[in-house]
């Protein structure tokens, strides 16, 4: 039997950049970092080397202008992947994003295409604090002509960035930085994943739950300790929030009456308000519970680990919200957030992964 | 036209019979616009024609320009389809877009018109981008991004102009310094230095031209665009012009103070128009038959097109929804 | 008795900018167009000549920095008001704003205040397009640490902008093109309007509904013809938008078992996505029906008035969505569209005031 | 101190001592950030504290900086207090920010040190608004904004000098050309024309000082800030200097290859504190006694406030929501 292949997020994000650049001539990165020895966290490592730095350009600190002269490109039929190292760097480039990338192909009644995929990545780790912390996944989902994709692990993370390469229209690709450490089993070949919705991860009648990016972790984690009390959830990895689809969802919630989501972006205003407003419109009559969230509180996010451990929700936190809207007796409720906070303190609250050696 | 030699007389008749074509279809959109027909925004280049029929002279067809809010006359000098045009200003199905851009979105894949924005600097980088493509194939296109002086302030201008030179991209950044952007005149928004110490800041040449000599401009153009096409890089050309109407719609403005009836008198004594057509006639290439034919053809051209334009079916609001994901 | 003083939104944004340059020598205004002769839509009309160019600055057209440059000014005790004449021209200072001035407040643990205005004109009118006609209100709503207000009238035009100056926080202040033209008392006196969220504009029992902007005018019109057929509605002038508070909402929804939401944005990730589940979330018991939701359809403005007409919903399709909702039957729900649409066609769909006389 | 004559022997050590000390301090750092308890990013200035500590000697308390991700050096020469920087970055209750920020917003307001912000040039327009407040309320006050070579690639960076310029603003824009953002050199970045052209670009002076000289340093900007004040407006200073350490972190990172191990060699044997020292004891201005003494003084300043921070209590997590809004 042939051992499962087992490569990070980070590993299967830098090999399906290999793969499109081996593929497509037309395929280029652009970004800060993208050639340097670092490698934008290892995931553009070695791309320079093999093919040359007119294909894997290193750029001046111009986000607005870079990203621009992607889209550009893109009109003329180019395939720019365009790297940001942190989500904040990108909102230099609203204007270029939501105007020219996200409308081309609208205003040019069909005749432009802008195929761009713009790699973010979501700063977590030691202390990132408020202007190199925000993962923002509810901005780069505010308008239509842009896609957004938010890979939760390896196979998807290689699958949808080859099928974000490929796609026609401009894709916002969303790492979560606590991601580039989970690691799974990928395949070799450069199978593109569709970006066509949400995947159902767990098969439950209980309690329908829709997960994003990062948190989609947590809760596995979550679900996996209330299976032991009996509640089986049925969840949903959201991997793509525009073109929001949630036909799988809704069939779900009437089925188990119960939703709840959990994102990895502020609640306020969060993806999860749409999912539960877009649910809730179309399945009142089958709803058991009202529904429910888990986000980030309404706040910055700060940089001392005291106060960053009482911003993010974890497992546990999102245990308990199932427990709730379930109705699991608040003493079960208890021991299961206790079993999955026992686990968490294993590791540092402000660290992904043992191998993490801080501060990114 | 080959950078090497001096436009033959037939090429300047076709110069001349440009930019009067693009001072018609203008005048015709002003004359016009008070039908409450065409609901979109109008930025008329009245006064401009110099600048965007020299420089896109200097262009192949397969060449890429980019444009502004005031987009009328590079698209129409680089070769844009005048009905897709109007048709487009009046918001019809056959409009370029479709419809759904209006006048400031005018854009022809087949003329090299690559697109027109109007949020100020935004096409800038578009430009470049073709540039980068253009560079990237091995090809010897150009790319030529039309903007105005206010555009000169914006950031992304800059991080253009920067990496532009830092790559030395076939582009060549054409500013028309009409001196207001919408009533601001440019001493109350810039330093005063000259326009052409931004080249140097990045490293590039300037060229400067008479904005309302279109041979000036077509000179200036042809040895960028040689320069471009060889592999030498961007260059900034700066030429100075006037726009006669007001900013947006089709009246004229001087009434509002913000510019001296004196300085608007001065260069409209300046017509690029009125004024390429003494030199022609003055150099013999050009007879008052020749260009009261050109003037005839023209406005049969205009008339033609305004009625198709009129008579063409809007989009079917159902569709409105469409095309927005490739 | 003394004769109401009417003013319209525009006038109504007029005075106060007076007044407050008046009252207070830290105030001033920067913007393109703030001191040209049409001075912003006759919003700053006249105020270069009183207060002179230092006090209303006209602007280069650079958008992030005269933003940062006024968020630096605020930082050391200055009152900028800054003002774009598009929603979108301010795509370009999204990092000044997110990053800047929503956060120096928090990350100064509260030691920084940065009381600034940014005033944002959304267009509409004759085929503004895709890049001069969107509101993007969801856009401005994201980030904690900024304020959105969203004037529907002049007498809260002028109230809330008075009372956004005086705020020693970042304040969006979204003025919906349309809204300029309404007229209205208001009074001469610098009252400044509390910025604290929803305000009851009609009293009913029926069903709860929440309007922003521009679309609170369609929905009164709603209301008042489905009066007429016997349905009372509970009309909320949503007024903030950050902080968002929906106490008195759902005080409504708990009586009246109702719930729509009508906003100026896209309905994807729109306000009424938040108000909607917070709503449900909290009132699910109370609830009698799905909540609804009227906002903009999936794809950008274009500017053709024969597609502009099928984007923009307006009092007619309110109305059906409230009768909807009550249950009103068809026919008398076809009758109440069928009058304000009549009434609506005695205007052309694309102008909002028979003065209007286009572009802008 | 005085713009007008030579600095004293007691200023020359004081320059010296503002070295030393931020030497000495961002090696504590180093030396113990492997302890993971300072649990956010640094980015280390050790090689270039003759720009920070001649620039702000020039300045006066009431005057305002703003800094970047790597703003120890300037926040400690502005005057910031070291023990609310050291609790910040441990993430203390008792850090400037609370320890909301970390290392990278380092700020205090009685000091002048008005922001540090971590997105590259964000802090720049910052600087310039303060100067603005300094004009509007008619007072002499001066802002710098401190600024990397990256910086100058950003558009903000561009509108800020153009303002500045057009409004004859009181601030100093202080490049410290370090050659490198990140790890990418800046002949990959920019094209090749010197730094001060940028200057002409805006319609300002450039001035151009060794940075590893704090007296070059300190001359040039008083003679900056000196214009300023004045009201002569803006001036763009570009200082050349070297990061010794990693772009984050604590480390050496030569071994990456990025740079040559003999181009930091080079620039290491130009350290900005040593050769300062030998200097002032040429000059007989400072002995090693007194060089000893301050070190020791230093010492333990430092360790009283490593000792400060660590002891520090962490804020309560309940208080993360608090002060979001005034
Ligand atoms: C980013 C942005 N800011 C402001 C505007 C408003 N605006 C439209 S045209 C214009 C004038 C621009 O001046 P210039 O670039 O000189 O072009 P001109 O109108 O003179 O042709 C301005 C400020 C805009 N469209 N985009
Ligand atoms: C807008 C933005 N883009 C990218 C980054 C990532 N980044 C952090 S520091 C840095 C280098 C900036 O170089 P420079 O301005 O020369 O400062 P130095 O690090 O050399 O002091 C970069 C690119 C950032 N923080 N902000
Ligand atoms: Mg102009
Ligand atoms: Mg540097």
């Amino acid at each position: 039997m042939r051992e499962p292949r087992v490569l990070t997020a980070a590993e299967a994000i830098l090999e399906a950049q290999d793969q499109a650049l081996a593929a497509d001539p037309a395929v280029f990165l652009m970004g800060e970092g993208a050639a340097d020895p670092k490698g934008i966290f290892g995931t553009t490592a070695g791309l320079v080397d093999k093919y040359g730095p007119a294909r894997v350009m290193e750029m001046p600190v111009s986000e607005n202008g870079f990203t621009g002269i992607a889209v550009g490109a893109a009109l003329m039929g180019r395939r720019p992947v365009v790297i940001h190292q942190r989500v904040e760097f990108c909102l230099l480039a609203m204007e270029q994003l939501f105007g020219n990338a996200a409308k081309a192909h609208y205003v040019s009644d069909g005749r432009h295409r802008a195929p761009l995929v713009v790699r973010l990545v979501a700063g977590r780790g030691w202390g990132q604090g408020p202007q190199h912390g925000q993962v923002l996944e509810n901005l780069f989902a505010l308008v239509p002509g842009l896609k957004l994709v938010l890979p939760a692990g390896p196979a998807d993370a290689k699958g949808m960035l080859l099928a974000a390469i490929a796609d026609d229209n401009p894709v916002i690709f969303l790492e979560h930085r606590w991601v580039h450490y989970v690691s799974g089993e990928v395949p070799e070949a450069p199978l593109p994943a569709p970006l066509d919705g949400p995947r159902r991860i767990l098969a439950g009648g209980d309690v329908t739950v829709v997960a994003a990016s990062y948190m989609t972790l947590e809760t596995r984690h979550a679900a996996a300790a209330l299976a032991a009390e009996g509640v089986a959830v049925d969840l949903f990895d959201l991997r793509v929030a525009r073109p929001l689809v949630t036909d799988a969802i809704q069939e779900s919630v009437r089925r188990t009456g119960r939703l709840l989501v959990v994102d990895t972006g502020w609640k306020t205003f969060g993806l999860g308000a749409e999912i539960v407003a877009r649910v809730t419109e179309s399945c009142f009559a089958d709803m058991a519970a009202p529904p429910r969230r888990v986000g980030l509180p309404d706040h910055p996010t700060p940089s001392s680990r005291a106060l960053a451990e009482a911003y993010y929700p974890r497992a546990e936190h999102v245990a308990g919200a199932i427990g709730a809207l379930v109705g699991l007796p608040d003493a079960r409720v208890a021991a299961v957030h206790a079993t999955l906070a026992a686990e968490r303190r294993q590791v540092p609250l402000d660290i992904p992964h043992p191998s993490f050696k801080g501060p990114f | 036209m080959n950078p090497a030699r001096e436009p033959s007389d037939q090429e300047l008749r076709d110069l001349y019979r440009a930019m009067l074509r693009i001072r018609l279809i203008e005048e015709e959109i002003a004359a016009r616009y008070a039908e409450q027909e065409m609901r979109c925004p109008v930025h008329l280049s009245v006064g401009q024609e110099a600048a965007a029929v020299g420089a896109c002279a200097a262009l192949r067809p397969a060449d890429q320009i980019t444009s502004s809010h005031r987009c009328h006359g590079h698209y129409l000098a680089k070769g844009g389809d005048l009905r897709a045009m109007l048709a487009e200003i009046y918001g019809k199905a056959a409009g370029c877009c479709g419809g759904r851009g209006g006048s400031m979105h005018l854009f022809d894949p087949d003329a090299g018109v690559l697109a027109s924005v109007p949020i100020v600097a935004s096409s800038v980088p578009l430009a470049v981008g073709a540039a980068l493509a253009f560079q990237q194939r091995a090809e010897d296109g150009v790319a030529v991004a039309f903007l105005g002086d206010g555009s000169l302030e914006e950031g992304v201008t800059h991080e253009s102009l920067n990496f532009a030179s830092r790559f030395h991209l076939p582009v060549v950044f054409f500013v028309e310094n009409n001196f207001f952007s919408v009533y601001t005149p440019l001493d109350q928004r810039q330093p005063a230095r000259p326009l052409a110490a931004l080249a140097a800041a990045h490293g590039m040449p300037a060229l400067e031209a008479d904005g309302n000599d279109v041979l000036a401009v077509l000179k200036a153009t042809k040895e960028a665009v040689a320069d471009a096409r060889a592999g030498a890089g961007p260059t900034l050309i700066v030429a100075e012009t006037y726009r006669w109407r007001e900013h947006c719609g089709p009246n004229y403005d001087n009434d509002l103070g913000y510019r001296t009836e004196d300085e608007f008198l001065a260069w409209k004594a300046r017509d690029p128009v009125a004024a390429f057509a003494a030199r022609l006639s003055e150099l013999g290439a050009m007879t008052d038959t020749d260009s009261d034919a050109m003037a005839g053809a023209i406005g049969a051209e205009i008339d033609a097109a305004f009625g198709f334009a009129k008579a063409a079916p809007f989009p079917d609001g159902a569709t409105a929804a469409e095309r927005v994901y490739a």
